[in-house]
């Protein structure tokens, strides 16, 4: 493999982990600096069903969007804001729908930046739409198609590309509802990180060539499929604990992006992004209790504590009361960065960090391994293992079981199914084969009769 | 206590892009030029009703007719206002302010001439049936007159019955109704059902804080507003012959 | 007069003022104590516009707008929570309306405290029907039906009663469109001040009957509606300055029910209770950046500073993708109460608070003369002259021109404009009469010509 | 590093409620009695594959019909997992992997017998066209198959055409579809309409976290499914005669 992977973290120190901080802040967009001593907030939306009918409506609908969200953030004196635009996929199949859209956005940014100064930035995350039907095809038409619509919005005012990657998602739905660890390893652990690499390398040298920021991935297809099925506390489709050690992998396959040139900031739904900013030093998008209008989760404040930028993930474009839903929204984000970032000025920007941690510490599993002192001692595994993207992968995992174990020994309380669970977990994954070759050999075997639409051609193997 | 210097935390984009002008000072290279109607259109912006009433007597005795000096003078004075209320120079309470002295001065007018004077044209005004907020009808109200509008105003907590009705006696060009509290709602959807089984085709614009884009957008007659200070912009539209689906277009923010 | 005027501040020092923390917490509810060392939630609702066509159906909506908070309560493991039933007003004129639906509600809140023990209460506010088209008629027919209103809620389920009372309104809205400071303070001060007494020791006494919490009022139809008009930072229809100035008035109308014998918490949208707080020691719920759902405001994150309830203020009832709209919201609620309440279990409450206040004392005028030792110091001008509502509405306002004055020699940033009309605000106020009697006699003379609905009789003047 | 004992901010409700009992101990008591017919119910709970073929053959080979098998001890097997699964001491994989246990058995059953098999009734499961996320999907119908229904599974990215040309061969008692993504919701209005110009009267039953009841309720053959084990229980209801409006009433949960 040609990328060099990382074997040692950036920050020395767990403690030195903050919200606004980064060691490599990234600059975009319209005077933004991202990590470099402040929070932004990064506002997301959907359009409306049925704006999506053809290119000249949606384009209008992003318009709306883009000029309430700015209106909104010099009406209440906002220094800076984000906008994400998560393609919709009519916006990724015509490059130029994409394209317009991006365009249209920038030009009502710039003209709000001119007026007032607003510091801010677009980012444009294409949709992946490698799979149909029948099969997924991860390397072929549609990838291209993919390509081709990272080149056009690059080149029409997008300051960062993102993409939520699908790679090795069909094995994985598989095994999670079975409880199948090997799998999960695999699926994560192996396909979605040689997959990760293959796209990231080419977006990156799109992003060079346009002079914008290739910003992150993540494993929302996997990580966050598993917290979601996993649901509540009064939820029991899946074990947290499980959902958990699928959370520590995931970060070794997100990781790949930054290996292949990826600079930050990750997106906000990958929670294992806390662990990624230990490892790069890049800053990092997250979601949490401003992102209630998309889902519920666990750590809704704890999500804020090393963050650089602050999402909703994701609106339905409407009216409310208090002005159309985006406006609402990136109001309240923005009013929590303005909460953090006056923290950071009073010098008092650590204590707020540690009161947003400890208030979901031992809300849940994830939480607790998510943490940003556990977060990091999962960043050291798997920059222990640098050169095998399967050890790597176990070992992530097999941290996450032991730092849920030695939890339960102090406040974190787990239900007698979840200790037997991460238990099993820990088994299993010790159990597994002792090295890569012999795992993928056996895994290739297993997977590719009992998935039907797996294909080892997808990930080059 | 904690204290700290806030511009790097937040920014009073209002201090950022004040004028450096007055607002006086604006208003100076707006006037009318003729010393006359200058006085007047002077006195409207002032909010003196009684240099209003001054200045129009002393120009309807240098031998102007009364009517013209409506949208001459008075008019004029007015337009002045709410240029600068556009430019967020004026606020509010001096455009009501002004808007007052105006309409003592047409009144004056209208007593000293024979003729009759047409307005640019008559607009139903009302609160909702249910709600008795009526401070955003007050306004608008205020606004409609300072732009010339004949405005008949129904009040607040008004029936559906009774909207219906002043609108096929009155012929508006258009409704404007307001609502403050959601569950008054329905009473738009009534109002427009009501006016369409009667044939009656004028718009309805409504806001107010309880009103939302795409509750108003569903019915056929419905023009969201979100700012009073577009109510005039769309009376003006619908003299220019924008229908509803292009006042939709044009006003629509969302 | 009958009741007794505060003429002292319970708190000795501004420094103590601390959200979840008052010196007569308010025991309600099941199991729940607001104000007594933690904070909680409270959240509010509108039932979609066709639900309220017969009484089935309004009360099945709250029942799901009931059921669905509880249960996303217990999902993500908070502790307690507040529901506030505002009147929709068929519930008002229909008493058994809002008995059947305080009932209903009721009955879910204790399955759900049964099952897990969450604190929780219930809050009714009834509305203020005393007006209809061609008058008001504050002592009549409709006042007798709000009274039966309150009775039935109170023996129905309801623990905690509240009102947003219109007295005053009719001068105030004359005068706040014309800059006349003397009207503010006739329709606020003295007319407002009389008739939340009038209707306070009614409702004290209906609540005392039923063993249930006379909660608090607030000066939403007056404060507020300034503050809205007056909108954001670019909106130039009424000086945001002179808003400030209703504000602090408005707390000695407030203030007025206490004195009735209502002990909290006042309710969420009196951005006055901050004064209200540091005088009597009790209570108080607020709103800011949780509550984008219905407005935008300059103080999104102050509104926490010394808050006991965290309120949304009103959302629709509506499906989003997290959930329904309550869900979203009481989530996101309810995630900053946990932030609030870790930081007081942790020692570091008022290093939190401080955060919260420093980041929008600055952001407006309003902002700044609500500080908490800002919103102190209006509150020991008020109580200076407990035997006149006229002075202490008067001295209010006259303090909170000199502090916004004082604060513009620091980081108050003042436009022109805001300049100009602080200083005349504050000149008007100075030169109004020097005694109650005179001022009233005058203002009677002139608003009950100017002002067609005013009727000295509803004030008993 | 901060550090506080959680208990005064957070509750782990899922502690304070857990059984006391383990899902194993409250199964032995919902077992079938007879010991060949528990022997084959135990080893589904257990998805043991091999255990519940053993277990069938036994049983037929002492002279019980293969066919009567399928209701009495296999689907036996599975209410008991469902029973758990609905109490919270049992979870999706434990549901999957019994349900494929069962499955086998069936296809035992009915390779022993020479007559047909009727399943509880058949049901035509889908994601709808545009979306390629189908977890939901799979979930779904492992639980309808595990409560003897006889599922037709279309796949992801499903054309509007192709499942209504399934409804129609197929005459299932209900649709299920389920979409991730919101732009793919306008399918669930295409098959409503063709499906109603086809004069096929089958609920829709809709779900995934794109979808809104507001949304689905807007269409006639609409009913909104928040929580994937409610899928069967809609089932149920329709074979027990409930109508739409009634399916809504019950299931709805906002
Ligand atoms: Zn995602
Ligand atoms: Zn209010
Ligand atoms: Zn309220």
């Amino acid at each position: 493999m040609s990328v060099k992977r990382y074997s040692s973290m950036e920050y020395d120190n767990f403690e030195d982990l903050l919200f606004g901080h980064s060691k490599y802040p990234v600059k975009t967009g319209l005077d933004l600096e991202i990590g470099a001593g402040y929070t932004t907030a990064e506002v997301n939306y959907a359009p409306r069903p049925d704006a999506a009918e053809n290119k000249a409506k949606l384009v209008n609908e992003y318009e709306r969007i883009t000029r309430d969200i700015m209106e909104r953030m010099v009406q209440v004196g906002f220094p800076s804001v984000v906008l994400e635009t998560e393609h919709v996929q009519q916006m990724t199949h015509n490059p130029e729908w994409g394209a317009d859209i991006a365009t249209a956005q920038k030009a009502i940014m710039e003209e709000y930046h001119d007026e007032y100064g607003i510091k801010c930035a677009l980012r444009h995350t294409v949709g992946d739409v490698r799979g149909d039907r029948e099969s997924i095809d991860l390397r072929g038409d549609a990838y291209s198609r993919i390509l081709e619509s990272f080149e056009q919005v690059a080149s029409s005012g997008a300051d960062m590309l993102s993409i939520e990657s699908l790679g090795g998602k069909e094995v994985f739905d598989h095994s999670i509802l079975r409880n199948d660890m090997r799998g999960v390893i695999f699926s994560v652990g192996i396909l979605g990180a040689l997959d990760v690499e293959y796209i990231w390398k080419d977006i990156c040298s799109i992003a060079k060539k346009n002079k914008v920021v290739p910003a992150g991935d993540t494993a929302c297809a996997q990580a966050n499929t598993a917290m979601f099925v996993a649901g509540g506390l009064l939820d029991f489709k899946l074990s947290h604990s499980v959902a958990s050690v699928v959370r520590a992998i995931s970060a070794s396959r997100s990781l790949a992006a930054y290996e292949a040139g990826a600079i930050g900031p990750g997106k906000d739904c990958g929670y294992e992004n806390n662990i990624i900013k230990a490892i790069t030093g890049y800053p990092i998008s997250q979601e949490g209790k401003g992102s209630t209008c998309a889902h519920s989760d666990l750590m809704g404040n704890m999500a804020m504590q090393c963050c650089d930028l602050w999402s909703n993930e994701s609106v339905e474009y409407r009216g409310d009361f208090g002005g159309t839903t985006v406006q609402c929204w990136g109001e309240t984000l923005s009013y929590d960065c303005s909460m953090m970032n006056t923290a950071l000025e009073a010098g008092v920007g650590k204590t707020l960090r540690d009161v947003l941690m400890v208030s979901d510490r031992y809300r849940d599993p994830q939480a607790f391994i998510l943490s940003y002192d556990n977060a990091y001692r999962i960043g050291e595994i798997i920059t222990a293992h640098p050169d095998d993207l399967y050890l790597r992968g176990k070992e992530a995992g097999i941290k996450a079981c032991e730092l849920i174990e030695s939890g339960s020994e102090g406040f974190l309380a787990l239900s007698k199914f979840e200790k037997a669970t991460i238990k099993k977990a820990q088994n299993d994954l010790k159990s597994l084969d002792e090295d890569m070759e012999s795992f993928i050999c056996n895994c290739l075997d297993t997977y590719s009769s009992e998935v039907e639409t797996f294909n080892a051609s997808n990930y080059g193997l | 206590m904690i204290d700290i210097n806030p511009k790097n935390i937040l920014i009073r984009y209002n201090i950022l892009v004040e004028s450096d002008m007055t607002p006086e000072e604006v208003a100076e290279q707006l006037f009318p030029t003729d010393p006359h109607i200058r006085r007047v259109a002077k006195s409207v912006f002032e909010g003196d009703e009684d240099e209003v009433v001054a200045g129009l007597q002393k120009t309807i005795d240098s031998g102007v007719d009364p009517l013209s000096l409506i949208n001459n003078a008075l008019m004029a004075g007015m337009e002045v206002v709410s240029t600068l209320y556009d430019y967020g120079l004026l606020y509010l309470p001096d455009v009501i302010i002004s808007a007052q002295a105006m309409i003592e001065g047409i009144e004056y007018c209208k007593e000293q001439s024979k003729q009759v004077h047409e307005s640019k044209g008559k607009i139903i005004s009302y609160v909702v049936e249910g709600d008795i907020h009526d401070i955003g009808k007050t306004i608008v109200t205020v606004l409609l007159r300072a732009n010339g509008y004949d405005v008949i105003d129904l009040g607040k907590d008004v029936p559906v019955e009774e909207v219906v009705a002043a609108a096929k006696r009155e012929k508006p060009i258009m409704l404007s109704g307001t609502a403050l509290m959601t569950t008054t709602m329905h009473a738009f959807k009534d109002v427009n059902s009501r006016l369409l089984a009667s044939d009656i085709n004028v718009p309805v614009v409504c806001g107010g804080g309880a009103v939302t884009q795409d509750f108003i957008s569903d019915y056929d007659l419905g023009v969201y507003c979100e700012e009073a200070a577009d109510v005039p912009k769309i009376a003006d539209s619908i003299l220019h012959g924008l229908n509803i689906r292009k006042l939709r277009d044009t006003f629509h923010k969302h």
